[in-house]
């Protein structure tokens, strides 16, 4: 475990360096214009000489390689550059919104995978009954719904007809201190909204593994021992179907990122991820590489998790072989 | 007193295109408390369905009739969650045949154990728990050293341990053991089948033990019953049967003559095939006394279901 | 053989669901014929102009002349809605293929393989799935004309990666069991195991990412689109439609956003129906319970 | 001819379960292998059908040592061994229906013209009927679908049969019945077999040769005791 | 907690919670915060009242134009302090301006102080700019917002802390910023204006129009921007919070328009030209895809200005536009659309993708056209996209800036600017325009820059380089707890520092 742990950290730094290249070579190659996105709306106004001119002042027009190269020797050094787009020091975007993107990412996947995994072994106890079919139907109504969408109802729902929860921020408009309680309470809706995002894959995996467990011999075996139906969906029907499940949760952070870029958006959470599209179609190279090392890290942790969880929950899997 | 009464037990499976195949036809039986019945007969003639009935553990397409009583309780007619609650464990224990197939690969033996410790019986806190299974174990001959191994990592023999060591936590009136004593040698079948001849002699428990071990069987049975493509064919005090003046049946001859210490020699012929049975003796093609009469169906008589059964003077020729 | 004079009475065990599973096949697969058909027939053969702006008949509820209603320039809803569900399907299912696909392959090869390959491979993957797939997809497709295809491609390339784990996992847990021994000592290659034994044995898993990565695709367009980078943004496909459907909804009408919503989630519904019902086909024990 | 040369082999290699291990059977030969259950019986049979990979010593096949194992071996090693698992259930696909898990290894070899007739013929010898062939693992008895898996082991015509408690589930006449099929094929082919079990009688009488597990290999050391604690 | 009574929504005067749709990049006047005033951290020398004239701010007075309009002279008005209790100086001025004109600083309306030729202290309390040329309407860019050069002197303003920690003599000091939240701005106990009322602003930063409609209606907000149709129903929605909201509708300067480039056979075609602007329909367009929230543009200037040539308003005529086609030669083809020595009366349309308002005017634009036999395709793409095509393809481009006519018109369509980055985008090349912008530029006599104006609007309608379709009224809703609030007329830009709040230090609560 320890071994699969440390031969995966090595393989983080070739696969960093691949990914924030890859980053600056793609957004080099993309036709977004990082003086227009420095500019924000005036450049809608501005003549040729003053576009040039930042275009010197911005240093964009050097060869993104070497770009990169400036990036990575000084980011080694600890200093990762300045942010154009944020016109703040990368350093301290991120310090300043990382903490509330996970926050938001942890509370919701959490959610996710609960809620998700038990509402799949409660629809997979009968399949194709009334609880079964509402589910899953539910499941792929939701896995079609764009998250903007469901965020808007919810704010329509719970903020408007209900008067439940706050819609948006970090903590109440009017209040200037960011106390546990008001962050706490402007956390549900976000988290929920992308929670819910997230859930069908959860749901329908778990309900699927679980069912085709149910009808294999070792439930058989388990239900002939007159273990409870509780512990033989839990402990045995869905430890049996657990692996995607478990897959799912290295990959689906990907997508919990491209989910939080707009909830963060909708919700005005003070977080990262809003910050991304921002800086992507902004060609603003230090944060974007700032924020995409951010996240291959996240995911490689992930899928580092995911597989170290196999190894845990299906000692058929070999870690050594990984 | 009747622990177990099965009463025109019928199992049959669906298939697609309305084929039906017949597992077990009306099946006869009762166990008494503090005896041993031992069920043999060829592969495939049915009996692990019959056990699975008993249990109501048989899949979608198979359909009952009959009756099987346990103690008020008709068990084919009961529903699933009675089954759950009361039965499964608490009154019938199961040692399923294929244990290591039956058992949670993704789990330890120990914890499997543990979990069927704390759910049947009264035991607990981890350490309770964790000497109960250990007794558990070893009740079944199963190495302590190995509880902490997944099922796959067993051999064929620790596995079936594990199985018997899981069926019997629950201390059940009933216990129904399919085939417990493969994979396990002499010794070990020894032991496992003291222990179960223990456990039906502690408490007057009942035993029904399928198996192809007639060594076994003889050593733990009260009675023997035969089956034959479905059907209870012979259903005799095992003295009787192992000994003088031995089987009634042709078949069951038959099965005996084939044990490898004595003639080793095969019933010749196919098994019938239970998706088509003819309306007579199923067992009519293969037999050397076979006449007209086998083509009607032979009743039951106090032991045996043959139009020609071998009467106890017959039994030395 | 002749059962018993008194016949017996037999309990059965599943029937029930039978009969019900089989109406909502029924149900899918005339679902789905009615999508596709509408799909291909209704353009060619309604020659209306899906992009005629009637100012004047500017979000008319529905009715006879336009039976889902007018949209806020006054183009009828209906119309819209099937040109959007050809565009939309389109780019899902091709998605949703393409990414299965790959994944699929990817993951089975991986796993199947195993050491050095298996690691190489993974490691590929990782490295894709970091970079957040909207991220990439914005720049797939800003990299070409906005159009379909882009589109396809981006969703397709970058939504591969978790299908490619599932498998994989499957398979790393599949490929020590006894029966790939007998298979291995019955002469089968790598080739034949992993298409034979694994691939059958994750295919439900492959199956239901696809089904998810239909409607998923189909949003993901309509993100992309949102950006400037997808389709042009008047043009229909339901992602759109919905998308600028939002403002109506609040304003309080209801039907710019039901309609389309509908369009997407009932072939999605039947779809899932359908895939549903192929995976207890492909269940060996499903299908002997459900008499197949 | 099959020899193992001081094989050692198991899961962990610091516990190995088969150590220092000999034996050779001849072609035509029969050899019965007889040891305690959780001995590393079914280990070394996999070992020896090269699907195991030994920690140290030497297979030799007609003399040839072995260097590859698994997938890496040449195809014609392989199929040169048919093997019967000591667990029916679990050596046989769920997905495939009996007539086909039988005709697998023709399906893989490349031979699938052989695959009707192989199969009809196999069926009768192991005594399959012919509507169990079209049933799916989970819908026969275990004792039918180890019929299966002999023929499955047979279908190939393989030099060496290695029977991994072949009759431990079946009742005594299926047993005789399996045990002759075996025998007219070994007697017919000149093909050697490794019966591996625990019924002396059974072994006895089948086999040539019976050896027992403790006389070919050391005993154990006590910590690595694999036996039953209650004896 | 609920969000009817920790926020502003319970309805105390001092404090506001405004939801804007984008924030500010930086809130450096030296990188562009606030160039046109209403910054309420900072002051210029001059700010605008509600018509918006010209009123001193930290200038005592109006400047003193001298030489031929070549040089002003402001003088500082005495006793103001920056938020740190640092007097303001004329180095502070000089200072700004100077870091705004080096090349060095990012700013990006930099060219706006182009007439600059030097800005020198005299003395602690004067300020005096030379030009290079005359520039009638220069006072009115010196709005520009001072920042205290002990602050911001040492730093890179580029990059210095002072972009996200401002320092100004404005009304306002900012009390937080959480990035992608929202802004807290305090009243500025020193403000030589007297300390405002209002003691704490908030402008929550909400992107999306839907979500800021709803947060409005949930009490969250108590004022925001929202467009027409989600104002509307606000209005009738209003009673579920039992609490008085208004709707402000700002007339403005923000118009719609469709380039027509020279460089295109079709749209360089003046009789082409000429029928469009008289096939579209304006009203519809304002009524409808406005909601009612804007008016029809019959020119660059609305028709609410001063300065709007009286009488050049021109209702749709299809028969027109069709006689003008006939007779330049363009004839009605088999598929309705004409055609001129085998050229298609076709082109292309660019509108930015995103822009629900402009995509709707694109596609009526190309409904309308089409009556007209006139073929345009609307195709949504990024600006990124657009920009190398401009010169070629129309574009449903907008724009407007208040203040001067100059600001905007110069820019929009002096032909030396043609193609110069967004500057007259559809390469529009007349000299009588040219000439009237040059003399509106240099002029400082009123009527002469009037007539000159006048004579521009008339020659727009002549030879229309471009189609002005609508300007649009920006709308607010704001709850009803102050008195006598007002709109400016406002530019394009909007939402954050123009609304009904651009003088939030002046209000007084309601009874
Ligand atoms: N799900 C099923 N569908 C159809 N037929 C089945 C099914 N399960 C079992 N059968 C058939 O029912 C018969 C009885 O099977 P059962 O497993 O009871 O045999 P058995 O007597 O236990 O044999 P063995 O000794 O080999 O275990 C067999 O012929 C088998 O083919
Ligand atoms: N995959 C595995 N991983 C780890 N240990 C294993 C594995 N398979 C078997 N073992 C262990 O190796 C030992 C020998 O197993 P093996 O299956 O070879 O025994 P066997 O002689 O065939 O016994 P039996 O007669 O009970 O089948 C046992 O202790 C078993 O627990
Ligand atoms: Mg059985
Ligand atoms: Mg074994």
């Amino acid at each position: 475990m320890a071994r699969l742990a440390g031969r995966r950290s090595l393989f983080a730094a070739p696969v960093l360096l691949a990914v924030t290249f890859g980053m600056f070579a793609i957004a080099a190659a993309s036709p977004f214009d990082p003086v227009r996105a420095y500019a924000g709306t005036a450049a809608l106004g501005a003549d040729r000489q003053t576009l040039d001119r930042l275009r010197t002042n911005l240093g964009v027009d050097r060869p993104f390689a070497e770009r990169w190269w400036d990036w990575l020797t000084s980011a080694l050094t600890g200093d990762l550059g300045q942010s154009s787009v944020m016109r703040q020091p990368v350093a301290d975007v991120i310090g300043e919104r990382l903490l509330w993107s996970t926050l938001l990412c942890t509370v919701a996947f959490a959610a996710a995978v609960l809620v998700g995994t038990l509402l799949g072994v409660l629809a997979a106890r009968r399949q194709g009954g009334w609880f079964d079919r509402t589910v899953t139907s539910l499941a792929y109504t939701l896995s079609a719904a764009p998250v903007f969408w469901t965020a808007l109802l919810a704010i329509w729902l719970f903020a408007l007809r209900l008067d439940l929860l706050p819609a948006g921020g970090l903590t109440d408009t009017a209040s200037e201190h960011v106390t546990p309680g008001q962050v706490a309470s402007h956390l549900v809706l976000p988290a929920g909204v992308l929670a819910v995002s997230q859930l069908p894959w959860f749901t329908l995996y778990v309900r699927q593994g679980v069912a085709d467990a149910l009808a294999e011999d070792p439930v058989r075996g388990a239900r002939a021992r007159g273990l409870s139906e509780h512990t033989v969906l839990l402990g045995h029907a869905l430890r049996s179907g657990l692996l995607p499940v478990l897959t799912l949760i290295g990959s689906r952070l990907p997508e919990l990122i491209t989910g939080a870029l707009l909830v963060e958006s909708v919700f005005s959470w003070p977080g990262i991820a809003a910050a991304t599209v921002e800086a992507a179609t902004a060609v603003d190279f230090p944060l974007l590489a700032a924020l995409t090392a951010l996240a291959t890290v996240a995911v490689l942790a992930g899928n580092l998790l995911a597989d170290l969880l196999y190894g845990l929950f299906d000692p058929r899997v070999k870690l050594s072989e990984m | 007193m009747t622990v177990l009464s099965v009463r025109g037990l019928s199992v049959r499976f669906l298939m697609p295109g309305g084929r039906r195949v017949a597992a077990v036809t009306d099946a006869h039986f009762d166990v008494a408390a503090g005896e041993c019945l031992a069920l043999i007969g060829e592969s495939g003639c049915g009996k692990s369905v019959l056990v699975s009935a008993l249990l109501g553990l048989l899949p979608a397409n198979a359909q009952a009739a009959g009756e099987a009583r346990l103690g008020d309780l008709d068990l084919l007619a009961a529903d699933e969650r009675t089954l759950a609650r009361t039965v499964r464990g608490r009154r019938i224990g199961l040692i399923p045949q294929s244990p290591a197939a039956h058992l949670t690969p993704v789990r330890t033996i120990r914890s499997q154990l543990q979990e069927a410790v704390a759910q049947l019986t009264g035991v607990r806190g981890r350490a309770a728990l964790r000497s109960a299974a250990e007794e558990a174990a070893a009740r079944a001959a199963f190495p302590a050293d190995h509880l902490d191994r997944h099922p796959h990592e067993l051999s064929g023999g620790l596995a079936q341990r594990a199985a018997t060591a899981l069926a019997l936590v629950g201390e059940a009136p009933l216990l129904l053991a399919d085939e417990p004593t493969t994979g396990l040698d002499r010794d070990l079948v020894d032991h496992t089948v003291d222990e179960l001849r223990r456990h039906v002699d502690t408490a007057g428990r009942a035993l029904l033990v399928i198996t192809h071990d007639l060594a076994a069987a003889e050593r733990v049975a009260d009675r023997v019953a035969v089956m034959y493509a479905g059907r209870i064919v012979e259903l005799t005090d095992a003295e009787a049967f192992f000994g003088t003046p031995g089987p009634r049946h042709p078949y069951s001859r038959g099965l005996l003559q084939a044990l490898p210490d004595r003639a080793f020699t095969p019933i010749p012929g196919m098994p019938p095939e239970l998706g088509d049975l003819p309306d007579g003796c199923a067992f009519a093609t293969r037999c050397d006394r076979a006449a007209d009469t086998c083509a009607t169906q032979p009743p039951m008589t106090a032991t045996v279901a043959c139009h020609h059964p071998y009467v106890p003077e017959d039994s030395h020729a | 053989m002749a059962e018993t004079a008194v016949g017996p009475k037999w309990r059965s065990y599943g029937t029930r669901r039978r009969s019900t599973r089989t109406l909502r096949v029924r149900a899918s697969v005339t679902l789905v014929l009615v999508t596709v058909l509408a799909v291909l027939l209704v353009p060619p053969l309604v020659q209306l102009d899906q992009q005629a702006v009637d100012l004047a008949a500017k979000l008319q509820p529905p009715s006879w002349a336009h039976p889902f209603g007018t949209d806020d320039v006054g183009r009828d809803l209906l119309l819209r809605c099937v040109y959007g569900l050809r565009v939309s399907l389109l780019v899902g299912v091709t998605a949703a293929l393409t990414a299965t696909v790959i994944g699929t392959a990817v993951g089975a090869a991986a796993g199947a393989l195993g050491g050095w390959a298996d690691r190489a491979v993974m490691r590929l993957v990782d490295t894709f799935s970091s970079v957040p797939h909207l991220l990439l997809g914005i720049f797939i497709v800003a990299m070409f004309r906005p159009g379909v295809w882009p589109v396809v491609v981006s969703v397709g390339l970058t939504h591969w990666l978790s299908t490619a784990r599932i498998v994989r996992a499957e398979v790393l847990s599949l490929r020590s069991r006894p029966y790939i021994d007998a298979a291995l000592s019955g002469g089968a290659s790598r080739l034949r195991i992993a298409v034979r034994h694994l691939l059958p044995a994750v295919l439900p898993q492959a199956a239901l990412a696809a089904v998810l990565m239909v409607p998923h695709a189909m949003w993901h367009e309509s993100a992309l689109s949102f950006l400037g980078l997808g389709l042009p943004s008047h043009l229909a496909s339901l992602g759109n439609l919905i998308q600028n459907a939002r403002g109506s909804l609040l304003a309080g009408q209801w039907w710019p956003t039901l309609y389309p919503g509908l369009f997407l989630i009932v072939p999605t519904l039947a779809i899932a129906g359908l895939a549903g019902a192929w995976r207890e086909r492909i269940n060996p024990r499903r299908r002997s319970e459900l008499m197949l | 001819m099959l020899e193992l040369r001081a094989v050692t082999a198991g899961y962990d290699q610091r516990a190995p379960v088969v150590r220092d291990f000999s034996l050779t059977v001849e072609p035509g030969e029969a050899v019965g292998l007889l040891g305690p259950s959780g001995c590393g019986k079914s280990t070394l049979a996999r070992v020896a059908a090269l699907l195991h990979r030994p920690d140290s010593g030497t297979l030799l096949l007609d003399g040839e040592p072995v260097r590859h194992w698994r997938h890496r071996a040449p195809r014609e090693q392989r199929t040169a061994f048919g093997v019967v698992f000591q667990q029916p259930r679990l050596a046989a696909d769920p997905r495939l229906r009996l007539a086909h898990l039988i005709a697998e290894p023709l399906h893989a070899t490349g031979r699938r013209s052989e695959v009707p007739d192989r199969v009809t013929e196999l069926a009768a010898t192991v005594g399959l009927t012919p509507d169990l062939l079209t049933r799916r693992p989970h819908e026969v008895s275990d004792g039918q679908l180890q019929r299966a898996c002999l023929a499955r082991a047979l279908v190939l015509r393989p030099r060496w049969l290695i029977c991994d408690e072949m009759t431990a589930m079946l009742d005594a006449s299926t047993g005789a019945a399996l045990v002759a099929a075996v025998e007219t094929y070994r007697s017919t082919t000149g093909a050697g077999l490794l019966a591996v079990g625990h019924d002396r009688t059974l072994l006895n009488r089948w086999c040539g040769r019976t050896v027992h597990w403790e006389a070919l290999q050391p005993p154990r050391a006590p910590e690595a005791s694999q036996g039953p604690s209650v004896r | 907690s609920a969000p009817g009574d920790g926020s502003g929504g319970g309805g105390s005067a001092d404090s506001v919670v405004i939801g804007v749709a984008s924030e500010p990049d930086t809130l450096s006047p030296l990188l562009g915060y606030g160039k046109d005033g209403n910054s309420k951290i900072f002051d210029g020398l001059l700010a605008r009242d509600a018509d918006l004239k010209l009123r001193p701010a930290l200038a005592k007075a109006l400047p003193e134009v001298g030489d031929d309009g070549l040089t002003y002279t402001y003088t500082l008005r005495d006793g103001v302090e920056f938020s740190d209790g640092e007097p303001l100086t004329a180095a502070d001025v000089v200072f700004t301006y100077e870091t705004v004109l080096d090349e060095r600083t990012n700013n990006t309306s930099r060219s706006e102080l182009d007439a600059v030729k030097e800005v020198r202290a005299d003395g602690a309390d004067k300020v005096v700019f030379t030009l290079k040329y005359p520039y009638a309407p220069f006072a009115g860019r010196t709005v520009l917002p001072i920042v205290p050069e002990h602050v911001a002197g040492d730093q890179d303003p580029n990059t210095g802390s002072f972009n996200t920690e401002p320092i100004g003599t404005g009304p306002y000091v900012l009390a937080a910023w959480s990035k992608g939240e929202k802004l807290t701005f305090k009243a500025n106990p020193r403000y030589w204006g007297g300390a405002p009322k209002v003691k704490t602003v908030t402008m929550a930063v909400v992107e999306d129009d839907d979500v800021r409609a709803t947060r409005l209606r949930s009490g969250d907000l108590d004022g925001a921007i929202l467009p027409p149709n989600l104002a509307a129903a606000h209005k009738n929605n209003s009673g579920e919070k039992s609490r008085g909201v208004r709707t402000y509708e700002a007339r403005s300067y923000d118009f719609r328009t469709v380039t027509l480039p020279t460089g295109n056979e079709v749209t360089g075609d003046r009789a082409i030209r000429r029928a469009l602007d008289a096939a579209v329909d304006r009203e519809a367009m304002a009524a409808k895809i406005l909601d009612g929230a804007g008016r029809p543009a019959y020119g660059p200037l609305p028709v609410d200005d001063p300065w709007f040539a009286k009488g050049i308003e021109r209702p749709q005529d299809l028969d027109r536009a069709k006689a003008i086609l006939d007779r330049a030669g363009w004839r009605a083809a088999a598929d309705g659309v004409r055609t001129k020595n085998g050229l298609r009366a076709a082109f292309t349309l660019f509108y930015p993708s995103g822009d629900k308002v402009r995509q709707d005017h694109a596609l009526a634009y190309a409904s309308d056209a089409r009556k007209a036999g006139i073929d345009v395709t609307a195709e949504s793409a990024t600006w990124e996209v657009i920009e190398p095509r401009m010169k070629d393809d129309a574009v449903l481009a907008g724009g407007g800036s208040t203040g001067d006519p100059d600001f905007g018109l110069y820019t929009l369509l002096h032909s030396s600017l043609a193609g110069n980055g967004f500057n007259n985008m559809g390469h529009y090349d007349n000299p009588a325009v040219d000439k009237a912008l040059d003399t509106g530029r240099r002029s400082q006599d009123e009527t002469t820059r009037r007539t000159a104006y006048d004579t521009l609007q008339r020659e727009l309608v002549k030879d229309p380089g471009s189609t002005f379709l609508t300007h649009i009224d920006h709308v607010y809703v704001l709850a009803d707890r102050w008195q006598g609030l007002t709109t400016q007329l406002e530019p394009h830009e909007h939402g954050f520092a123009s609304g009904p709040w651009w003088n939030i230090e002046d209000w007084r609560p309601a009874q």
